[in-house]
């Protein structure tokens, strides 16, 4: 075996140390990046943004967040498998409006009534999910148009459901949901924590992260590996489908109603922060620390821009040109360290 | 580790005893539209043989090997394991009755990690959970096994085509099946790595599992396999035992003819003025590479895998840019900021691999072949339909491209049809000076020597020929003089007078 | 529906009942009514010489009226001497709710918000009082709350003066005058408030007849598209109402489109400036002015910063705008 | 020889006639899938839809899907170049209000200014889609985030012009460009047939056209066989903003005035009309016969559905079924077609 001896002199055995080292870099680079830009605006904002710094304000930030970021969970998984899900707006409203249905007509809001209503609005979500994922899935559409179809769709059903009213809750543990703290965490955070935990442990942890990132990848080399794809694919909008049924229960928490005609265009929000986040919208590339870091800069921007009584066109015309800024120095910096080492 | 030691774990499915029939497939028939890909082929798999499937581009050897794998599903005929009826409708299904397959076109998921392409599938884990520390240490043992020396947490992004190759070798060898498809597994892979690929066979038939074996290589055919099975025009022509073929029959079975090649005529450049000058080029994956090429010859680069053959080839025809270094062509520099500009100035290149860069695998053979001399197609703006059809069919016709039609999507066709095509694709931009990155990749011994002769015959009109080949034996058979790489450098330059393939792989290795 | 015969008189009083029911628990039919009843004051007061800061939360500013308001708002607050911050939600729901949250962090002496629906503002004006931050309510509102006044807009008064004036200009025809309806956004408040207290002076008077009802969303170019389809399938319309000035240039842009200009009246609500050349050259019979609240609200908080009491709620409708009007000088609502 | 000679009697090439007339079959197949939707359409509402029938009704119909058409020729080649708009609805309101700026303080509008408004237009939207094609194909930013942001800027310049208010166009030659007629034949609806004549030209006989479906299909195929890929994502995202840019000129003709908050979501429906008409959002695959018969068919579908005065809720839901029900119909008779050859 003198051939294998001899070929581990190679050069590309010979550059291990330093691709490894390189990987790790590239990696650690594009939260780094993004870190970066984030810590960049939370410092200038720091300076020019009155009441930018407070712990208040921070919380704020981070519970206003918490509902795109839990969707972005899920998106990120679908963006993930080079799917999209255009739904989300629709769906938030849809499920978040079935819940509000279930408690308005209770005086009463017990504890069992609130899990019944989460229950409710995470299942909507899945239903919405699965619908997609089986006209993705079983009927091949592609996941743009079909989602699109669906958005129309589910809107529609959902301003059905109570001609386009908003439905209130009554005041109690459900409003607890959206505004509620446990010591000094607003309850939304820290179910938003829980989603990435969720999402981190089947993304990273369990074998079906690795099928939905080959998918992602390579949808024909994945199937020749045995992957049965429909069935991920079916996953993979459900599980979407529930974080977004669960964002859309926290959303109505959080008005105390169930909004039918709100949250349009809430998709692109999710969809942004998975992307600012660096998940390729090819498939197969990505994480979820990314999709977090993502959602926090959109929503720290638009924050310190508010508190900054920025016209509100203005703050369009630079939500715009800072999401190009943030890829494209995020971009850089991944080329950089990886042509570096 | 050794290969035996891996071997031992638990395989998917009972073992048989040696020599025992464990797979028949009965009047096995499979068309795509009109074209009969597969028709009536019945044969049989034995417990520890190693089983060649041989034949033509396009004889169905990859469409019969995937009905085996459960890829495609037959439209006639059975399929037995162990003497009962099976029938797969997905590949998962083939995996689980420990049938795994290598395909021809290669299929690493390149946003994963060595080590999770290694153990797709079979991650260690226990209920769903994967035992992420035991991953690197499993993945290395198989990477061991095949001479795949990086490291387990790499990109595969980076690995080359090769490199990729051997991974998709250790791959199927973790699914640990017990019948084991390789279709083409050498077709990349440099001669020594394809040395190593055979005493691995021979491993895996000793420890009792079958390999299906399909290559148009016949020194490989007759050294590792036990029987042969030869297809021709989708139907089945014979099993032999190999004890009983050389290499000349074989050559008979498959084409049907004696393939003639005209011994190569000694010819020496170096009094003429040269059409390239590389001097001291530094690059991406090149440090330092010095090339001479003269009118109407015919250059060999060899070297192992990951010398940096491919980069010097991309540098060239304009796809990367040097850092340094310079170039020379007909006597004036040449720094091409693109592939367009390269083909402007006459140098055209086919690309190492025609899947990612050489093909547009949903459009047509037509499509395809107009679109690198689109300029020559018409005036100004305006695209000639009727000279694009003209130019395809001629060029069809010239490399003996067997498609039915030129609106033929380029991936209803065989691998070696396919890189025809990309050839096609190149020459009719009537290129002065030919980059070929193996261009006999996957293509059969017929079209071998076709395209060897062509490439004769444009040396002959004057141009220009660089020839990439991870098969030195090719590099011998076809150049007027070889150049040697290793580790980003041209560490030999000779003349292709009395060498040989033993001088080639010292110098490869290590001057 | 088949438009040949007319509507049976059951048919009417069931609509008219159920209007009178889709408009019963209306907040602006209702708040019309309680009008100028009930006084409140502020928790606390400013100390003499501080700036007031009013933090305005919007619900967009993608409408003239919208970016009228803030104008009217800011003259008004600059007058008074005080500082105001606007915040657009962006015509979202939960991003003006985000706004608000955010303007909390920075303590102002006051609220004022035009939201872009009401529900579920609770927990959040729960915060604000508990910051003793008094809140008060533009155009729309609430009506179990604790704002401190509230000037909204009269969309059923809107609806029934132009209804009014068209009950009477129709007063001689002969036969049922045949109406089509192109309300504003689907299932919002101001669009049935509008809708359908114009529809109900209509039926009241027995010489009318609604032919169709197409939702235009409030914007010009679904209004128009919706106007081609009633023009298909009910030709013979003679009035058409656009639920806002916009909805009536649709309308009257699609009218002109198949070549039917001059022969269908229009009218519409809003009296926003592009209306009146059309009311002018006659293409539309006639609007009703829609005014801009916000510099009402200034003043009232102005007031109640200072000490004084204001009432509950306030109700301003604006005056109808026909051709002899915009002779005497009537000026564009925004 | 006598192999030689039985290769040529081989399967593949006794094949060669029926695989031309697959060729030929599946390919009228597509638009056949297609136009059998919309005739099955059609002759439904001709039976149900009171008043579709009718010349006013038809050529209605045609007007309205005009500007969506006009807009879904740029968006066909974007999408052929494996990109998306998604800045098309802002890019309309704003080109439409710029025009209607110019036009705005005249008294008299003559036909050179006319011509003025609609080049100001048109460069306008060339405007919007080099920067476009600027972000894309010079820094590398995806193309979903990049006209996402472009949406959001955008947009916010429109209302930032004219503070979002409406500008009116003084009625005359303009408006005419909007709601004239030729003969029968409304303006708008000529000036849509151009538009497809200009695309067809680019597409199928010029060499450009070739070049498109081929960084399509295969980007890095393409460059390495001469195409210069920024260069030609410049061409088409330029050339899909002035396409974008007329539709906004006839948006504003036809509702005589500039509406910069107006078209939100439009990009929608003509992305809608490009797939639904089969061009692939993968790339390299489509025709504009397709993307025709796409538009006409939603258009055909809304106004039935207003005709027969279904209710706003149900036209959603139903327009989301019959999305879905006419790609996947469409597919299988697709397959179907070059199964049978
Ligand atoms: N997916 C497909 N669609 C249509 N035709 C196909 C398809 N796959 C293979 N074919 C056709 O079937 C025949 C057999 O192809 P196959 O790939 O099995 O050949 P092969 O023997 O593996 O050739 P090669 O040595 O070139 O790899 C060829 O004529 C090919 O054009
Ligand atoms: N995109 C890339 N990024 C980083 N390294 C690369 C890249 N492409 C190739 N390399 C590395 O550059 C070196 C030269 O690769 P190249 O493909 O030129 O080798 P080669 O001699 O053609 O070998 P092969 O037989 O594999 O084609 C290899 O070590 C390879 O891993
Ligand atoms: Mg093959
Ligand atoms: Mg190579």
């Amino acid at each position: 075996m003198t051939m294998t001896e001899k070929s581990e002199l190679s050069p590309a055995s010979s550059t291990r140390r330093t691709r490894g080292a390189a990987r790790l870099s590239s990696m650690n680079l594009h939260d780094f990046g993004l870190l970066g830009a984030l810590l960049l605006l939370v410092c200038v904002y720091a300076i020019i943004a009155p009441n930018f710094l407070t712990e208040f304000n921070l919380l704020n930030v981070l519970r206003q967040v918490s509902i795109v970021a839990i969707a972005a969970v899920g998106m990120t998984t679908v963006i993930l498998i080079a799917g999209i899900d255009l739904s989300v707006g629709s769906t938030v409203a849809f499920s978040g409006t079935l819940a509000a249905l279930f408690l308005t007509e209770r005086t009463e809001i017990g504890v069992i009534a609130v899990l019944i209503a989460v229950t409710i609005a995470v299942l909507a979500g899945a239903g919405v999910g699965l619908l997609n994922g089986l006209i993705i899935g079983l009927l091949g559409v592609p996941a743009f148009i079909a989602t699109l179809a669906t958005l129309t769709g589910v809107r529609g059903f959902a301003l059905l459901l109570t001609e386009a009213k908003p439905v209130s809750v009554p005041v109690g543990d459900y409003s607890w949901l959206g505004t509620g703290h446990i010591g000094p965490l607003p309850v939304p955070v820290l179910i938003m924590a829980l989603v990435f935990f969720i999402g981190y442990v089947l993304l990273s942890r369990m074998k079906i992260g690795r099928r939905i990132y080959a998918v992602g990848g390579n949808e024909s080399a994945a199937r020749l590996s045995g992957v049965r794809v429909t069935r991920l694919i079916l996953f993979v909008y459900i599980f979407a489908g529930a974080c977004t049924g669960l964002a859309g229960c926290l959303a109505s928490a959080r008005l105390s109603s169930g909004q039918p005609a709100g949250f349009i265009g809430f998709e692109l929000d999710v969809i942004a922060a998975v992307v600012v986040g660096g998940t390729s919208l090819m498939g197969g590339r990505g994480r979820l620390s990314g999709t977090f870091f993502g959602a926090l800069l959109i929503g720290v921007l638009g924050n310190g821009l508010t508190l900054m009584d920025v016209q509100t066109y203005w703050k369009q015309i630079l939500t715009g040109i800072v999401i190009v800024v943030a890829i494209v120095v995020d971009g850089i910096i991944r080329r950089r360290g990886s042509q570096a080492s | 580790m050794s290969l035996d030691a891996l071997l031992e774990g638990d395989i998917a499915g009972p073992m048989a005893s040696p020599g025992t029939v464990i797979l028949r497939g009965e009047g096995l028939s499979k068309a795509f539209g009109g074209n009969q890909a597969v028709d009536q082929v019945s044969f049989d798999l034995r417990a520890g043989e190693v089983h060649a499937f041989v034949g033509e581009n396009g004889a169905g050897k990859s469409t019969l090997a995937k009905l085996i794998a459960g890829v495609l599903n037959s439209d006639e005929g059975t399929l037995e394991v162990d003497g009962s009826p099976v029938h797969f409708p997905g590949p998962h299904d083939a995996q689980a009755a420990g049938i795994a397959m290598v395909h021809q076109e290669l299929s690493v998921v390149s946003s994963l990690s060595v080590a999770e392409n290694v153990l797709f599938g079979v991650e260690p884990s226990r209920w769903g959970w994967m035992h992420r520390q035991k991953m690197s240490a499993t993945a290395r043992k198989y990477l061991d096994v095949v001479g795949l020396h990086v490291p387990p947490n790499l990109s595969t992004a980076r690995l080359s085509t090769a490199q990729r190759q051997l991974l998709e070798i250790a791959h199927v060898l973790a699914l640990n099946a017990r019948i084991i498809i390789l279709d083409e597994p050498t077709s990349s892979l440099a001669t020594s790595d394809a040395h190593h690929l055979r005493e691995l066979i021979g491993a895996l038939r000793e420890a009792g599992r079958t390999v299906v074996l399909v290559s148009h290589d016949f020194d490989e055919v007759l050294d590792v396999a036990d029987r042969v099975t030869c297809l021709r025009d989708g139907q089945w022509v014979c099993t032999e035992p190999a004890e009983t073929l050389d290499h000349d029959k074989l050559i008979r079975l498959v084409t049907g003819r004696d393939v003639l090649v005209a011994p190569r005529e000694a010819r020496v450049h170096t009094g003429e003025a040269p059409v390239l000058e590389v001097r001291e080029l530094t690059g991406p994956g090149l440090v330092h590479a010095d090339l001479v090429l003269h009118p109407g010859e015919i250059l060999g680069i060899g070297g192992l895998v990951g010398s940096g053959r491919t980069e010097l080839m991309r540098i060239l025809a304009g796809d990367v840019r040097p850092t340094a270094g310079s170039m020379m062509l007909f006597g004036e520099s040449f720094a091409p900021s693109a592939p367009s500009a390269a083909l402007k100035r006459g140098v055209s290149l086919v690309p190492e691999s025609r899947k990612e860069q050489g093909l547009i695998l949903h459009a047509t053979v037509l499509q395809n072949i107009e679109l690198a001399a689109l300029d020559s197609l018409g005036s100004g703006p305006f695209f000639r339909a009727g000279a694009a059809r003209m130019l395809a069919a001629e060029y069809v016709e010239k490399l003996r491209i067997k498609v039915s039609s030129v609106h033929a999507p380029v991936n209803s066709l065989s691998g070696g049809n396919q890189q025809k095509v990309v050839l096609a694709k190149v020459l009719a931009t009537q290129p002065r000076v030919l980059l070929l990155d193996e261009p006999t990749k996957g293509i059969d011994v017929g079209a071998k020597a076709e395209i060897l002769t062509l490439m004769r015959g444009l040396a002959a009109q004057g141009i220009s020929v660089v020839m990439v080949s991870s098969v030195l034996q090719e590099l011998l058979d076809s150049c007027d003089r070889i150049v040697v790489m290793r580790g980003g450098r041209t560490v030999g330059d000779l003349e292709n007078v009395d060498i040989s393939e033993e001088d080639l792989a010292r110098l490869a290795f290590a001057g | 529906d088949d438009s040949g015969g007319s509507a049976s008189a059951e048919d009417v009083d069931a609509r008219i009942a159920e209007i009178n029911k889709s408009l019963e628990d209306n907040l602006y039919v209702k708040a019309a009514a309680e009008s100028g009843e009930g006084e409140n004051t502020c928790p606390k007061t400013l100390p003499e010489g501080e700036t007031a800061e009013i933090v305005f939360s919007i619900e967009g500013l993608s409408h003239p009226f919208l970016v009228g308001q803030v104008d009217k708002a800011k003259a008004k607050a600059e007058e008074q001497g005080a500082t105001l911050t606007v915040i657009s939600g962006d015509d979202d729901v939960n991003k003006q709710l985000n706004g608000v949250e955010t303007a909390l962090g920075s303590n102002p002496d006051a609220l004022m918000m035009m939201p872009a629906n009401t529900e579920g503002l609770g927990p959040i004006l729960q915060q604000y009082e508990d910051a003793q931050i008094p809140y008060f309510f533009t155009q729309k509102g609430l009506l179990e709350s604790n704002a401190t006044n509230q000037v909204l807009a009269p969309y059923g008064e809107e609806g029934k003066i132009l209804g009014e004036y068209v009950v009477e200009h129709y007063a001689d025809s002969e036969e049922p005058v045949k109406v089509a309806l192109i309300s504003g956004i689907t299932g919002d408040v101001s669009s049935v408030a509008r809708t359908g207290s114009f529809e109900r002076e209509l039926l009241e008077s027995g010489n009318f007849e609604i032919v169709a009802e197409e939702p235009g969303e409030y914007r010009r170019e679904e209004s128009q598209t919706a106007m081609d389809s009633i023009l298909a399938a009910h030709p013979d319309v003679e009035l058409v109402f656009g639920a806002n000035d916009e909805g009536a240039l649709g309308a009257l842009q699609a009218i002109k489109a198949a070549g039917k200009g001059g022969e269908i009246d229009v009218v519409g609500i809003d009296g926003q400036s592009d209306i009146f050349p059309a009311i002018e050259s006659g293409d539309v019979l006639a609007t009703v002015k829609h005014m801009q609240t916000a510099p009402y609200v200034v003043e009232n908080i102005m007031k109640c910063l200072s000490g004084e009491a204001v009432p509950a709620f306030q109700v301003f409708p604006g005056d109808l705008v026909d051709a002899a009007a915009i002779e005497e000088g009537a000026e564009p609502a925004f």
